[in-house]
């Protein structure tokens, strides 16, 4: 358990250094003094199964061919490519690991002709969810997720990851319900105790393997918080301190062995690069593809990677989705590398926080000194879940600034639910008193052997 | 004895205790299930719906007015099914088969729930043969399908296609949504309609129980 | 014609900041302190003809409304929103100019909402090449054209513009050729006299209405000749060298009256705002959509305005395509004004030219220094063709000055080529030895009296 | 006498005046037109296209070559139909109504001289019947469409159908090329080829000759 933090200000991190630079793939150092691309891509609208891998191996080809030329040609020093499983993948082992064999002999090819310096993340897909209530531990489906881990480090994967969704099911109720027992329940409970049980397997896995554990996401947390309150239909300030607290599910990971880069879509990457000093992924304005958001610039702070989130094989006028989100990725991080190749990347750093930072609450939350201070919140406590409880009373009392000092200007029916925030935290001080109050509500959506309670 | 007016006001506020307590009043003071449907309930739960359209209203508010409104239904459903009066369209959801997505469908049926109709939840995953199956069971006006992914759209096509071979393609309306989804391709597959969203979904469903 | 530069140094030009800024729609004042996106959008693959207006007008009131609201939500302080027309639309009239009113009306509703300050330019179709050769001064579709400019200015353009095609007939041909008579006769001699006459009528049309005549752009020329080096069919240096050529007749434009901004796709818009002070549009990174280039941070550092170019309305993950480069060049614009507000846009306009500037003889001559110096050439000639030949030859003085200081690496056919051009160009001095040079290959492709000759 | 290797360095250096005169001298020296052209030319003009994928030549000098190589055909020409050799297939390439882009498909005309070729410039704007008047007119084996914008494309369908209305359909192979278009398109509309770009327009074309 992290009990201190890897930068002692926010100031000292910035983009393209961590504390510990990792090296992986084809030659490829992250965290080293540049940013790389990681790139993403899906497949357009077709079905998945095994009836049609020859085309699916054939829209990966084209797809990773692209990506690959285009880096080549705009010399890009590096960069990551991502393969995210969508369900069949996972759940059909051979068919995910088939894709990874082929994905990864292309990338050697680029490697040896050019130079290309690559590694490739594989994202397995958490299928465990596919069951209601969801067998987190027993059953066939578990067992297919780790095989489907280990088949596709054995292909190819340099670095290790997953979306994994333990708690989704009572988080997703929470979040409609605005309750904070259920969020606590969900995110300080259940999605720690699931972290630890999965990522200490991932992590035994990739040291069998001799492959990186990387990293997790809360995407199914507090992305999805996130794109529910942009469409305003729960408050913004809920969906922040969702944020702050799951960053400590997100860190169990790190606990358990992974060494970054964290995944691309967990905007808690600041917070998990401030207590562990690895690498991180982020993406902003360039995975506008993928999904809107106020976090364009900001997200970009204190990255060691730089991505498009995902785009789905479509031709557009250039070329095709991925290549092009490739060539817009590849420019930015040429800016970041020109800023700190001059020493002068505070000044860049600052452009792009302020340019975000108080035009909503989603950015101020993921600010590099917000971060560091839920950062700090967190390894002051010693249990999962009074981390979660006080990295979220923290992200409140970030935001009470934020208004006090007139930076942010919330509404008042946003400032009625920090408020609540707030008195609730007060009220839900220990784990046994979340269980009493949430488990009526929640009891018929997971097991608690599952979690192994 | 209690107004309408009262018994609005306390759907909006979600007072679920109360709107249970004053339509067993009205019903005890001999009003007609109906009327209290009428007069009562259904208004109540509109201005929640126009609060939310007009951003005065977040989700939780929403489902808590909601759950005041069903504590009322509950005690008059009986009542009106009894008289003959269909009390509300009911509409069949899930996420395709092969998707695992399911805060999106959860929020449509939440807010169709808030716009008055009953919803049958099958989960996620739903192959195309379930949905024909539960339609049937359930006697639904609408089936509702859900998509996240470009790869799980084609089951969209299959599940209605599966509706076609099983002849009860006319009986029912079928709406699609989710993020990779358009308006041209609900046309493409033969879908009665596309919501974006799902505000969307609830205009979408009251248009097609129209066009019933 | 200008013979004084409007800037002393290309140290003293920015992003941001023009001589003169220009009022323009709803408020915006363009280069007075911020940058804006200009963006643009075009049809999915769909026929264009009276019988399916409804459906085109559907077409462009989603991509318009996705648009502005996207811009409202980002707090966007600005932006020029550009409908270039297809050559249907200028053909047919009226189809283009209620295209325009429909554009303009949503633009005034969300102006009166939400305050969002936007200008409408609309850039014309130059159909005038259908025919073969091309009929550019005489003929009823020369006629169309000028209605239609005067038609969508009735109807709300704030901005004319056209990517006019005077001379182009020949430049294909010498650029597949790498003939220099051919290009000094395209660009050096029937461009500009194309240039004068049309854009002297375009001003008129402008006052006229009393909207502003924006600009012209040497896409045909330049871009088509980046785009056929880049494939690797005509030498990198070639297509370097047209494009500073072909600065002299999109200088013609300002010259007749036109104030500004010049199009997007106008990579002479340095050279433009160097001579003129005008404010100018650039695209790179964030066209990608349209085109790949070796541009894409280069592009930026001493524009007004910043483009997506074309990007057809097809569903991406997040949402339509426009809605999602709009999000992209909006995070774009928030940086660079970022700068502008920190009073430190140096730094950032040095790192967006130093990480392209010497990877590609492309990049090389759009940046703000070479751009400078073929200004000072050009206004230092007193003909059009004087001044095309000169750009020309300072074009290759640069290229020569990067090589020796192993600033730029060429290959040994580029560099022949370059030598080539050096020769010849001090063989072809004046108008008359070109003529009588070029005519014989060329004077199947065009009418001598279509260019007043 | 010269040597075969000679005539292809001048067809490969694009000297059309030494490339003319040696053809002339061969034929004086009772060498069989077909050997000419086998021997000489059509190597010499291989060895070109190796350079131009290889990027040793860029347009310009494969131009040169080609007209050195037309220089020599020229003479043979008349030769070659009298003693019923086909010497080379025939392309009829144009850009499709409405649109008015032509560098893309000069480019490919260009590559397909170049890989031996004869080809027919309809020029841009062509109509769907134009399209199929030429190909009869002209006995082409292969035509092919341009289009570089998303409104045009669907011109190419138009003209795929015109060819089937007129039956004339199966006489000949059609490829398509340009910015927005893809090989699903090309699909789509029934097209045989798609091409990416020039060089994969003379591959293409080759494909389709050989499976004529
Ligand atoms: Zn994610
Ligand atoms: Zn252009
Ligand atoms: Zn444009």
């Amino acid at each position: 358990m992290f009990d201190a933090l890897a930068y002692e200000t926010s100031h000292e991190m910035g983009f393209g250094r961590a504390l510990h630079p990792l090296r992986c793939g084809f030659d490829l150092v992250l965290g080293a003094g540049q940013v790389f691309p990681e790139v993403n891509f899906t497949l357009p609208i077709m079905r998945v199964d095994k009836g049609n891998l020859p085309e699916i191996l054939e829209q990966y080809k084209e797809m990773v061919s692209n990506v690959l030329q285009r880096l080549a040609i705009l010399q890009v020093p590096g960069a990551v490519i991502e393969f995210e499983h969508t369900p069949q993948m996972t759940e059909q082992v051979d068919m995910g690991a088939e894709i990874t064999a082929q994905i990864k002999k292309l990338m050697e090819s680029y490697y040896q002709r050019y130079g290309l310096k690559t590694a490739l993340r594989t994202t397995i897909c958490d299928i465990r969810e596919t069951e209601r209530p969801p067998k987190m531990r027993t059953g066939d489906v578990v067992q297919r997720v780790f095989e489907s881990f280990r088949m596709n480090a054995n292909n190819g994967t340099d670095l290790l990851s997953v979306e994994s969704t333990g708690g989704k099911e009572v988080n997703d109720r929470a979040l409609m319900e605005a309750s904070l027992p259920g969020l606590l329940l969900a995110l300080g409970v259940l999605a720690p105790r699931d972290m630890h049980f999965l990522w200490s397997q991932i992590y035994n896995i990739a040291q069998e393997v001799k492959v990186i554990a990387a990293g997790d996401s809360a995407c199914a947390f507090a992305n999805t918080a996130m794109i529910l309150a942009d469409q305003r239909y729960i408050p913004n300030v809920v969906a922040a301190v969702v944020r702050a607290m799951s960053a400590v599910r997100s860190l169990v990971a790190f606990e358990e062995g992974a060494v970054g880069p964290s995944k691309d879509c967990a905007y808690e990457g600041p917070v998990i690069k401030a207590i562990t000093g690895y690498p991180i992924s982020m993406e902003g304005k360039s995975a506008a593809c993928a999904h809107f958001s106020h976090l364009g610039n900001i997200a970009m702070a204190v990255t060691d990677l730089w991505s498009n989130e995902s785009v789905q094989n479509v031709k557009l006028l250039s070329g095709f989705a991925p290549e092009v989100f490739t060539e817009i990725l590849a420019y930015d991080c040429r800016l970041m590398n020109e800023a700190l190749l001059a020493g002068d990347e505070q000044a860049l750093k600052k452009w792009l926080v302020v340019s975000d930072e108080t035009k909503s609450v989603h950015a101020l939350i993921i600010s590099p000194e917000a971060s560091h201070r839920i950062a700090r919140a967190i390894v002051s406590e010693k249990t999962d879940f009074a981390r979660t409880r006080c990295a979220g009373m923290v992200a409140c009392g970030i935001i009470r600034s934020a208004i006090r000092e007139n930076r942010l200007s919330l509404s008042e029916r946003e400032v009625a639910y920090l408020n609540r925030l707030e008195d609730e935290f007060e009220k839900y001080s220990d784990a046994e008193t979340v269980l009493e109050t949430a488990l009526p509500d929640y009891e018929d959506l997971f097991l608690l052997s599952e979690y192994g309670l | 004895m209690a107004s309408y007016s009262e018994l609005q006001q306390c759907v909006i506020s979600g007072d679920k205790t109360r709107v249970k307590e004053l339509t067993q009043a009205f019903l005890d003071n001999g009003k007609l299930p109906k009327e209290i449907l009428d007069e009562g309930l259904i208004p109540g739960m509109a201005v929640v719906g126009k609060k939310f359209e007009a951003c005065e209203f977040f989700i939780p508010e929403m489902l808590l007015s909601a759950r005041a409104l069903n504590a009322g239904l509950d005690l008059l459903k009986p009542l009106l099914e009894a008289s003959d009066v269909k009390p509300i369209a009911k509409v069949l959801i899930g996420t395709v088969q092969g998707d695992i997505h399911d805060i999106g469908k959860n929020l449509v049926s939440a807010m169709l729930r808030g716009g008055g109709f009953e919803v049958i939840d099958a989960g996620v995953g739903v192959s195309p043969d379930q949905f024909v199956e539960l339609a049937k069971e359930t006697g639904v006006d609408i089936v509702g399908l859900s998509a996240l992914l470009t790869t799980t759209m084609t089951a969209m096509k299959d599940t209605v296609q599966a509706f076609e071979s099983d002849g009860s393609r006319n009986k029912i309306k079928i709406m699609i949504g989710g993020a990779p989804v358009t308006t041209k391709y609900a046309e493409e597959i033969g879908a009665d309609g596309y919501a974006r969203n799902a505000s969307a979904a609830v205009e979408m469903a009251k248009k097609l129980i129209g066009a019933r």
